[in-house]
Formats: C-alpha cells, structure tokens, sequence
C-alpha cells in the first residue's frame, strides 16, 4: 500500500517518551465529515508537530475505494459501509474497525415568510416528497395551507444526507420529480431563502448558520413536533432525522503505526467538542467511552 | 468601374467599418468586463481577509485563523512539474506532427486522437491517473503523480497552439537555413522554434492557467485537502489553492466564503505573475513577418 | 575581398567547417535521435488514449452486464438511483451536455472572434499587449469559481429577465462557460491571424479596403485553419467541462432542450458520483465508466468531423 | 509637354511640399518638394535604402501603417490635403493603385485575387466580375498563361507570374494614379517589354509613379525622372534632360555609375 | 578558357544528364543536359515560369522541399553523384551556397543573420565570428550602412538591404559553388555594381551560377550561358558567342527582345 508504511516507527528504540511521535495519517472519504477531521488533524499536530495528518474529501464512496486498497489509514463516512464495500475490502485482506464520531441532523426547512406551516408529520414528509404523478401544492398537505406549487430543494442524490432521507422519510421510493438538486448545500439554503413557497432539507450546521434567513420546521414522529437543537440530537429526541457519522479505520495501521493510534485515540476523546465546533452534535459522553474501549482492545 | 458607384459605396463601408469596430472593441471589452464583474466581487468579499497571516497559515477550522500557505505551495510544485512536462511534450509533439510526419493516416489519427484529448472530461484524467501513475507506477498521492495527470490533462492545448505556430512561420526561412547545409534539426531548434516561440507560449499560458484552477482530477486522485505542512520533495503529498477553495465555498459559515474569497484573490495573483513571465517572453518574440 | 587584417593569422572558414564536420558526430547523432524522440513524444498522446480507453473498457463492460445497451442508448430516462424502476438511458445526460456547450458556443465563438479580430486588426501594438493577457486570465479562473459565478451572479440577473428561469438551469452555466472559453478562441484566433503576412494586408489596403474588408475577407480566411483550430478546442473544452455544470446546472437530468429547466451533463454526472457517496462495485459506480465512455465517442466523433472540416478550408501563405 | 516649372494647377495630381518623415528616429524623407503631373510617367530613381518606397507609399499612406511613423509636412492630392481627416483613406486608396517591391498575392485562387478589389466595392455580378478579370489579366500579360487555371491558386505561380498577377489586381479597380515600387524587379525582358508597354498604353488615362532601379527603364518609360538620395530630392526633371544633362554633380555620378 | 564541349573533368562542377523534374503532374525540367565549369560564372536566363529557378534549386536539392517533386536523370558535382544516399545533403549544401529571389532574412539581429551559418557548423569564437562578420558583410557592400546597428533586427532594413544581407549571408560559410537566383533584381545599379564586381572578384576561388533577367547583366559578368525556354535549354554556350551569334532562332528573338 502506498504511503502507508515508511517511515512509521518514529518512536524507535533510542528511548524517546512514546509522546513524541512522527510519520504519516491518511485520512480520506467523505465531505461531511471533512470539518471534524480537519479541526481534529489541527488539533492534533499542535500537539505532535512531527506527525504529518492529511485529510482529503473524495467522498464516502470515494474515500471507501482507497481505503478498501489499503491506501488510507481511515475512510470518513456519512453512511455505514455498504456490502459491495466491505468485500472489496475483504478482497485485499483489508481489516476494519467502525468509529461513531459525531450526529448530524437533517433540517427541514422552509422560507422565512412561510406563515402557515408550524411543524410536519413524517407521514406529511413522506406525502410531499414523494413523486406520484401529480403537481404538489401546500394545500394537497394540509386544508387550508395556500393554494401554490410547492418548490423542493435537496441535496444530489449521490450525498449521504440524501441516501439517508430516502431511507427513514421516501422509503426507497421515488423523490418529486420537481426537486431542485444539488450537491451544495450552501446552495440549498439559497433556494429555500429565495422563494416563499420552498422547502427543503440539509444538514444541521447548515441550518445554524442561516437560522436568521430560513425557518426551522419541527418534526412530529409520534411524540409531538421536535425541533433539531444540540440537546434533542443528542438524546435521540429529534428524529428519525438524526445520522450518525463515521470514521473507519484501517486495523493494521492502528496496530502498527504508532500515531494511527495516538491520532484515533485523539479522535475520539475530542471528537466531540470539535464536532460542535463546526456544527455538528456530540454523541452522548458514554458512546465515546465505549469506542475507547473498543480502540483500547485493538491495540 | 463606376467612380460614383464607387464614391456613393465608400460612405456606407466606412460606416460598417467602423461600426464593426465598435461591435469588435465592444466584444474584446465585454470579456474583460466579465472578468472585472467577477474580480471586483471577489475581492470586494476578500477584503479583510487577506492578509499576510492568510499566505503564512496553514488550513484551519477557524474561518479567521484559515491560510493558504500549503495550498500556495503545493500548487508552485506542482507548477514546477507541469510547466516543463507539458511545454516539452506539447512542443515536442508538434515538432513531430509538423516538421517530420509524414501525411499520412497515422499522422492524422494523432492528429484527431490530440483534439479528441482536449475534450476529454478531466476527472476521466483523474481516473487514469490514479490508475497509472498512483497505483501502478506506485508514485502515491505525490506531487509528481498529481503533476503528470495535470500535465497529460493541459498538453494538448500546447499541441495545437505549437502547430498552428510552427505552420506560421515562412518556408522561406526554412529554406534559407537548408541552403547554409543547416541540418533538419538546426534549422528547428535555430530558426522555427524561435519564430514560433510567442504562439507556443500562449498555448503555455492557456495550458498552465488551466493546471493551475483545475480541482475534479485532483480530489480524484485523492489530493487531500488539509496539509499543515510543506512538501520537500516531488514524492511528497500535498495539497494545491484550488481544493481548498472548494473545501470553503462549500462549509456552512458565511465567513468561509470570504476565506474561499481570499483564496481567490491569490490563486489569480499566482496566476497573474505566472502568465506574466510567458507574455514578456512572448513579446519579446513577436514580430509581424 | 582583403579584411583589414588585424595582425591576426587569416583563417578559412571553409577548412574550419570541414574540420568541424569532419569532428562533429553530435549534430548528425541528434539528427537521428530527433525524429524518434520526437516521435515517441507524439505517440505518447495515443498511449494516454489507449489509457483512458483501458480505464474506461473494463469498467463499461462490466455496467453493460448488469444494463443492456439497447436500453443505454434508447431509454428516455436517466433514474440510477431508484432501485425498483430505475433506467440506465443516456439521452437526458447528452442533451444536458448539448445544451450548455450549444449556449457557450454561441456566446464564445462570436465574441472570442469579434475580440481577436479586434485585437489582431484594430487595435495598437499597446492594446493587444495588454488586453490579450489580462483576456487570457479568465482561462485560470478556476473553474469552480465560475460555477458560483454563474450561480449566484448570472442567474439571478438572468431571472431578473426571464422569470421563469429556475435556479439550476443549462443557459447560466452555458453562458459563462463561454465566458471561460472566450479566452481561449481569441487568444488562438489572435494567434494565427497575426501570423498573416503584413504584406498580404498591405496589398489588400492598397486597393482600398476597410480594415473590416481586409480582417473579413482576406486574413480571416488566410488564417482559417488556426481559427477552427481554435474553436474546435473550445467545444471540446465545453463538453468536457465539469465544475461549472456541476455547481450551476442542477442535477436533474431530463430530455428536455428547455434552457430555464434543470439540466445535468456527462461530466456533472461522473463528478457528483465519484466525489459522493455511492458504493464502491455498485451498478452506480460502474455507470460513470459508461458514461466517460461515451463521453469520450462523443468527443471523438466531433473531432474526426472537425479535421475534416478544417483540412477543407486550409489556405497556405 | 509642360515643363516641371510650369505647374498649371489643372494637370497636377500630386503637390508635395516640405515634406518630413521620420521612422522613430531615422528622417527617412527630408523637405521633398516634388509636384507630380497628370497622365505623366514619373521616374523615381536613386540608390537603395534612399527613400524612394518610402515616398511612393506616403502617396497613398500606406508608410502609416509601420509604427512610430512620424510625418510632417504638405502633401495634396488632386488639390486635397491628403492628411485631412474628412478625407477617407480608403477612398484615396482606392483612386491609388498600388503595386509592390515583393509580390504579395492572396492566398486564393487567381480568379479570387483579381476579383478581391471590385469585390469589395460593390460589384457582384459574375459576368462583370469575369470580364474585369480577363481584362486586367490581358492588361498584365498574363492572361494566356492562367486562362485554363484561374480557380487554382495564385501561390502556385511563378515569381513572375505573381507579381504579374498583382498588377492585374490593381488594374482591376481602375485606378486614377498607379504606384509602382520596382514592378519589373523579378520579372524576365519579355514581360518586362510587356509591362513598360501598358505602361506606356495607360498612361493615356492614368498618372504612374514608378520606382525603379533600371535606369535605363526610366530612360525608356518616363517623362520625368525625380533622383533621390538619403531622404533627399536632389534633381527632378524632365527625364531627357536629367539623363542627358544633369544639373547635379551627384546625379551625374549615380546615373554614370560612378557613383558611391 | 575550355570551351562548353571540352569537359576535361578536373575543372568541371556540375555535370547534369538528362535531368527531369516534375511538380505533379507538370513536367517543369525536361531532359536537361549541362556541364558546368570551375571558376566560371554560368548565367542561366529565359522567360519567367521556363524553369530556371527550379534548376537551380535542384543543384543544392532544395527543390525537394516543395511536395510531390519527382526527379529523374543524372546530376553530378564534383563527380559525386548529389542523388547518393550515402552524401549527405547537408554536406552537399554547405559547400553550395544560395542567395534568392525574395530577401529573406531570418528574423533575428543583422549579426545573427550573419553568424548563422558558422554557428551550425560549430564556430562558437566570438572574435572568429566578430571577424567573419564583418568580412561578409563588406563582401556584400553592406558593411559601412550596417556596421553600427549589427544587433539592430534585420527586418528594419530596406529591401535591397536585406537581400545585400541574404548576400553576406551566404558568403559567410566560404562555400565551393554559389548560386543566386537573381540576386540584384532588388538592389540599385550601384550595389548591382557591386555585387557584380565583387562576383567577379569571387569566381577566382567560387564557381558561381546566376539567374539572372537582365540579359546586360548575363553578357557583363558571366563566361557561359544557359538560355532556358518551357523547361528545356535550348542554348549553352560561350557567353560572347550566345549574345552576338546565338545558334538557335529561339535564342535569338529572346535576346534581341523579339520574342512572345
Ligand atoms: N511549388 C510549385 N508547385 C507547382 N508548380 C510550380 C511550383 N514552383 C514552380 N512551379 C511551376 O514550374 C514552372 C517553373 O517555375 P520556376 O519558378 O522554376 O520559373 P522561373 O524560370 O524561375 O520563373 P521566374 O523568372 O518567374 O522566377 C512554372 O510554370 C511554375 O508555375
Ligand atoms: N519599417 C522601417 N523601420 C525603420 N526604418 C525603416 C523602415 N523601412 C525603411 N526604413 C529605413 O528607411 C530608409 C529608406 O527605406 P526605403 O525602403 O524607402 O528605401 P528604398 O529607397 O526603397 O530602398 P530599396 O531600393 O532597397 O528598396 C532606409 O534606410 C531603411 O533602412
Ligand atoms: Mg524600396
Ligand atoms: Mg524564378
Ligand atoms: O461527502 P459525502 O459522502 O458525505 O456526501
């Protein structure tokens, strides 16, 4: 594999304290969970100046294909690994080991003049956006909401966020053909701010930073509307809209390369302040310590 | 011919002269509008944050603290591959297609196989050059690696403007040199060449302003983002200013678009001075024959 | 002819040169060498063909064991995502692709002309050293900066005029993708009509021409073959252009040559794949090696018509 | 024949006073004084690098188009200030004919390169055009090597043939003064005899300004020969008597061959 | 001096048998048969488009360079055939220098101009090449106009200028045979003065061939010539003898001026 092996062993037998590491992290995969490996990776050559962490962004699918070659120490992911994946690791005698790192949660989100809408079933979700022929106006949703096409924004197909609401909201079924697509969602925000009759979805910290320019709208699943907020994300009250992200990370790195290691352990004992940091939530205090655990027997 | 024909006519082909010289200026103008629009708003959202800590930093989470220093470095190494790479094989090809193939179908299977390269979508060149020179060349994410795609990316362009170049230079030079006993080879290296250096060198500017700003080939080959250190040699990783660019356009806080701004600003400045040295060459050769 | 001799011994230059050549294999060597080295330099161009070609083959074959290609080349519909009645054909993508390189090339050539022509025949020595670069450093923009331009500069002035436009849509990405290749077509245009012998338009002003006269119909054509050069790679450029599309067009393919409508491309839909989510062997993954493929026919056809078109209109000087 | 002191203002076509041209710093024409007469031959004869296509394109400015030309001085054609702005230049240059040191052809066909001129004034009709291109290529003794292949193209000609062919293509818009810069330069005597003869023919109807450095060609053709040197007009006179009886010493010298 | 049919083979350079060329499908050399002598100067005249041109650029093989030439026949200098694979034709040309019919100047400096042909074949020497310089260009007549902008760039000098340069250019590598392809169809009579002089001057250690229109050049400076007609010689001989006896009708009206 490339880049992976040389010059790993930095702390060699001339007895430097095993806190002085250097040699290379890989870390590679998916754009969402970009943010926290680089405020992880910053954070961590603060403290070990030698060690040489880079991060690319060449997607979950992308980031999984090198890594299935052994050519990243860790693949970020915003969706579990699929089958077809994990044989391709298998293929190349890859072993993997599975880090939650942080939530995200999908907002939905309307146009700050929307008047009417005060909170969404699942099952008004689910009516909304999925395709069935027909034009969608706010008043197929509810009587009473205006008479006016609805305009849909959401990201590509090909992101995790999408993947993930076709799951939990659409079901396998196929999206409103009307959706507007892209795989910004800066772009989306945009969309939504600009149109009275929008909506659309994307992830949490995308809905922080323009919470002044767009309107939240609260999830009803059975438990009444829930709005996404760090605490109801955290708790598992805000759903079925809240993901985890991923890392994984290659085993035999972890157990040969000293600072694949260290950096893991770095991972997860900050994972969380940095994730909220950037927009993301913490996943509860104990998840952490059980991954740590985990990491702990790897060793 | 009719001398009051021809004085009537005179009025009106002076006004369509003219008038086609206004649409020509207006046309030359409205490409370097374009390019004011899209600087002055760029930079407009770059002031403040451009600063000299902005070309010392290394990437950052925090939208104030966020630099381009790796990026900006990386992409001079790459530079420093693709501009000697893609100038000799760009070159070179021409030489080859223009002065010594023969008419042949071969030659014009080239031919059309080098236009045909110019279309290719570059994330394809990404593909290939994972394939190739990533894995099977085992060169590893490095600046080389990321250099020879970019360079088999551009070349073509340089190709194409070299013909046209060397097509443009008098047959009488050349058989000026012949009749001195000058070899092939002399009366190209010595004659052709520089008459078709300024030419050449467009194609340089428009080849490598193209490396310079590509992003897709490089995220496929899996160019990672963030570097908080500097290459120190063609083997080592790194990272160029238009990833990053993309990184921040596409991060949630308002304040990233200024940094993706700043960033900006100095991917154009870094191409302003690298064009530069190819247009005073250019000038310094171009000359009406 | 006596030289007033300095007290040098005189020399012949006659013996030197044979001495020279009779010493000198270097030259003759490199008279060998060149032609080969320089061969394999442009026999390298078809390696890097044969190698995307291979980087291509095996992958397309693969996507058309799990998707018939009758159903690849006929279908109407492009839905890879849905898994129960998802359709594999291509039409919805090449229309995308034809639309935003029809736009730009609409907007590109006759401004990228107009602007060579201005610069090679109108405009002072001064002028064309100034505007040609600065024109030239709209070829480095990068081009996701143009994406984000067309994005949230031209479609909102466009919808400011046509009301209807949606937010993604092919004529905003066309347009400044011609923007982008502007450069392109007049710098090469300026090129090659500069290369016009100075004494081809003395001869034509001579028998009172406009300017407009002489840059029309006696350079123009003299220089035509550079010109189609030029513009020939500015297609290609615009079909194989990525990030532009990508950001601005939308990712909806439909067959549709509506230009307010959502569009995606050949290119927009390999990048949104590789850099997303899609798993790894999955029919999605093998899809994009497809669609390169066609890509690249696509392409290759324009170019092999293109040549022919252009060893037509040659002109010698 | 009127002499060069007459000046009788009806037959002048060209009234050149103190007239200055500089190539950035080089004063290539100095203080001409030269007044040039109707349906006349006019000889400018004189030693290379003195000026004299420097004077003849300044006729019809073309000299413009060289950068950093500076010119100053009075030069009018048919009683108008050439240099006025409200007089088009594509206008003068179109009653200016000119043919050049170097052939310089089109790359067209020959058919194309006659036709260019009276195409772009105004003259479509094919027959019109057919005929104007059999004349001016009859006028230039050149038609009978080219009929059987006027579509093919003109670099395929000759030396010769070429500039022959720009003749033509000068004839071919009818012009009221034709300037010649060395126009039997790389032609052979018989086509040479040819074109002194046209020359002599169309003189009838036309002023020709001819450069040339066959002194015995303006002693044959011309009805005055002006000697340049250095910039400078140093003898214009009726061509007889320059040749046989040169006011200047220098003049004597150069058309002798003593000269240099 | 050896008459035309002597041919001791000591002194001859060139010896042509029945040489064809073709460009295409025109047969433009037909049959040529022609031996020229050491230290002499061959003028080879005929009307434009007879081919002389194309002969002699055959003599140096330049004439392959045009596309779809064919040659058939024999040609021979200094009893080496110039076909043979085996004699490498640039060896060919640097003992055969040219000087052609358009100036054609490299676009460099006057120097480098100059230079050029030393530099190829490997006079690196500055003072050696200062010197060469400066030799060439005073054997042109070119020296005293030049001498103080040799790093000017060539295309600033006058048309005769450049071809007096094309001159010294060729003068610059010393060769054995020099040919020129009308060489003063562009220079004034007091340079054409002296390159004819300086030709004469020349053939004592050159041979020299010279295309030439000017049928009073051809009988001042040469000692044989060629009358060429529609690709074929239809006369070789003693210059004296050619002007005031031609053998052939067809020589004859040419040079009497009676012929077309
Ligand atoms: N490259 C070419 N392709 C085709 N035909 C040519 C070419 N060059 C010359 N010819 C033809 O060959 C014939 C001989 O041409 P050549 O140039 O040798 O004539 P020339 O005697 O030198 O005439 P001139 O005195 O006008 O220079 C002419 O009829 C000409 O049209
Ligand atoms: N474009 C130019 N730039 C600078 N100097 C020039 C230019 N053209 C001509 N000259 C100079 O101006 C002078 C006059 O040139 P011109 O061409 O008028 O001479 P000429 O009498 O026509 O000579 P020839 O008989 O050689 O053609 C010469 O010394 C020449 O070097
Ligand atoms: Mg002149
Ligand atoms: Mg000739
Ligand atoms: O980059 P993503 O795979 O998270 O969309």
């Amino acid at each position: 594999a490339c880049g992976g092996g040389n010059k790993a062993g930095g702390n060699d037998a001339e007895g430097e304290s095993a806190s002085e590491l250097s040699g290379e992290v890989i870390m590679d995969g998916s754009s969402t969970v970009y943010p926290i490996a680089e405020a992880a990776a910053e954070e961590y050559m603060a403290e070990q100046p030698n060690v040489k962490v880079s991060v690319g962004m060449s997607g979950t699918g992308g980031g999984f294909e090198k890594f299935s070659k052994g050519e990243s120490d860790f693949s970020n992911a915003s969706r579990p690994i699929k089958e077809e994946e994990k044989q391709a690791a298998a293929a190349n005698d890859i072993e993997f080991q599975e880090f939650q790192l942080a939530y995200d949660g999908l907002s939905v989100v309307v146009n700050k003049e929307n008047d009417w809408v005060d909170y969404l079933t699942v099952d008004e979700l689910k009516k909304m956006w999925t395709e069935d022929g027909k034009e969608k106006k706010w008043s197929d949703i509810r009587s009473g909401w205006p008479d006016e096409e609805i305009q849909f924004f959401s990201p590509g197909h090909d992101s995790g966020t999408y993947d993930y609401f076709d799951e939990v909201i659409l079901e396998g079924k196929e999206m409103v053909k009307t959706a507007q697509l892209s795989e910004d969602d800066n772009i989306l925000v945009r969309g939504v701010e600009g149109d009275r009759y929008a909506i659309g979805y994307f992830g949490y910290a995308y809905y922080l930073e323009n919470k002044d320019k767009l309107k939240i709208v609260p999830i009803d699943a059975g438990n009444g509307p829930i709005e996404p907020t760090n605490e109801t994300i955290e708790t598992g009250k805000y759903t079925p809209l809240s993901r985890p992200l991923f890392t994984y990370v290659n085993v035999k790195s972890l157990k040969e390369k000293p600072q694949v290691y260290d950096y893991m352990e770095f991972l997860l004992e900050t994972a969380g302040d940095l994730a909220e940091e950037v927009g993301y939530v913490r996943l509860p205090e104990e998840k952490y310590k059980e991954q740590l655990e985990t990491l702990q027997g790897l060793k | 011919m009719d001398k009051l024909l021809v004085s009537k006519r005179m009025k009106g082909r002076l006004v369509q002269n003219a008038i086609l010289q206004a649409i020509f200026f207006f046309a030359t103008v409205l490409g370097l509008i374009a390019l004011m629009l899209l600087l002055s708003h760029v930079v407009m959202q770059a002031i403040g944050w451009l600063d000299g800590d902005f070309l010392n930093n290394f990437p950052s989470r925090r939208p104030e603290e966020a630099g381009m220093k790796s990026g900006l470095i990386g992409s001079l190494w790459l530079m420093m591959i693709v501009a000697p790479v893609s100038f000799i094989l760009g070159v070179g090809t021409a030489i080859y297609l223009e002065e010594y193939a023969l008419k042949n179908r071969f030659t014009a299977f080239i031919q059309t196989n080098i236009s045909n390269l110019t279309g290719v979508p570059s994330i394809v060149f990404g593909l290939l050059g994972l394939t190739i020179f990533v894995r099977e060349l085992g060169l590893g994410r490095s600046v080389l690696a990321a250099g020879l795609t970019m360079s088999l990316l551009v070349f073509p362009v340089i190709v194409v403007a070299a013909q046209e170049a060397i097509r443009a230079v008098p047959q009488q030079l050349r058989e000026a040199s012949y009749a001195m006993g000058a070899t092939k080879w002399q009366t190209i290296c010595r004659v052709v060449l520089p008459a078709a250096l300024p030419g050449m060198l467009t194609g340089a500017i428009l080849a490598l302003s193209r490396a310079v700003g590509e992003t897709a080939p490089l995220v496929v080959l899996g160019i990672p983002t963030f570097i908080a250190y500097l290459p120190s040699g063609v083997l080592d990783t790194f990272t160029v200013m238009p990833l990053q660019i993309y990184n921040w356009t596409g991060r949630p806080q308002e304040e990233f678009q200024h940094v993706a701004a700043a960033g900006i600003v100095v991917l154009l400045g870094f191409l302003i001075m690298m064009n530069s040295v190819a247009v005073l060459i250019r000038n310094k050769f171009q000359k009406r024959f | 002819m006596g030289i007033p001799t300095n007290q040098e011994q005189p020399f012949s230059v006659r013996e030197m040169i044979v001495e020279n050549q009779r010493r000198q294999h270097w030259p003759k060597r490199m008279e060998k060498i060149a032609p080969k080295l320089l061969f394999t330099l442009a026999a390298l161009s078809v390696l890097v063909t044969l190698g995307i070609l291979f980087t291509l083959l095996f992958e397309t074959i693969e996507f058309f064991r799990w998707v018939s290609i009758v159903e690849f080349v006929t279908s109407k519909e492009w839905l890879p995502w849905n898994e129960e009645h998802g359709s594999f054909g291509v039409a919805p993508l090449v229309t995308g692709t034809l639309l935003t390189t029809g736009i730009a090339m609409l907007f590109a050539v006759p401004i990228g002309l107009a602007s060579a022509i201005y610069l090679s025949e109108y405009a002072s020595e001064r002028t064309r050293r100034i505007i040609k670069p600065a024109l030239e450093v709209l070829a480095g923009i990068p081009t996701i900066v143009y994406g984000f331009f067309a994005l949230t500069i031209v479609t909102p002035l466009l919808q400011n005029v046509i009301p209807d436009l949606e937010i993604f849509n092919a004529l905003s990405p066309g347009l400044v993708m011609g923007i982008m290749i502007i450069p392109m077509i007049a710098s090469l245009s300026e090129d090659a009509m500069s290369a016009v012998p100075n004494s081809i338009r003395e001869g034509a002003l001579a028998l009172g021409a406009t300017k407009l006269e002489v840059a029309l119909k006696v350079v123009l054509p003299a220089a035509a073959s550079g010109v189609i050069a030029s513009v020939i790679l500015g297609i290609s450029r615009a079909v194989g252009e990525t990030m532009i599309v990508a950001v601005a067009g939308g990712s909806s393919p439909e067959f549709t040559f509506d230009v307010t409508k959502s569009i995606q491309t050949l290119t927009a839909y390999i990048v949104q794949v590789t850099t997303g989510d899609a798993g790894y062997g999955t029919t999605i993954y093998y899809s994009i090696y497809a669609v390169g493929m066609t890509l690249f026919l696509f392409t290759l056809v324009m170019n092999v018509l293109a040549q022919y078109i252009s060893r037509r209109f040659r002109e010698e000087y | 024949m009127p002499t060069a002191e007459s000046g009788e203002a009806k037959g002048v076509v060209y009234e050149t006073k103190d007239l200055n041209l500089w190539y950035g710093e080089h004063h290539a024409l100095k203080h001409i004084h030269l007044t040039i007469y109707e349906n006349k031959v006019t000889a400018i004869i004189g030693p290379s690098g003195c000026g004299k296509s420097t004077y003849i394109k300044t006729l019809n400015r073309m000299v413009e188009l060289v950068p950093n030309v500076r010119i100053a001085g009075h030069l009018a054609y048919r009683g108008r200030n050439i240099f006025d702005p409200s007089y088009p230049v594509e206008q003068l240059r179109t009653q200016i004919g000119m043919v050049f040191q170097k052939p310089n052809p089109f790359p067209k066909s020959i058919y194309d390169n006659i036709a260019y001129g009276p195409r772009i004034h105004g003259i479509r009709n094919k027959k019109v055009l057919d005929e104007i291109v059999e004349k001016s290529l009859r006028g230039a003794a050149l038609w009978d090597e080219v009929k059987d292949r006027l579509r093919d193209h003109a670099y395929g000609l000759s030396g010769g043939q070429q500039q022959r062919l720009c003749i033509a293509r000068c004839l071919a818009i009818e012009p009221d003064v034709i300037l010649m810069d060395e126009p039997t330069s790389a032609l052979d005597p018989i086509s040479t005899l040819k074109i002194e003869e046209l020359i002599q023919e169309l003189k009838k109807q036309y002023s020709i300004i001819i450069v040339t450095h066959n002194m015995q060609q303006a002693a044959r053709i011309s009805d005055k020969t002006a000697f340049f040197l250095n910039g400078e007009v140093i003898e214009y006179a009726e061509t007889n008597k320059l040749f046989s009886n040169p006011a200047d010493r220098r003049t004597e010298d150069y058309i002798t061959g003593r000269f240099g």
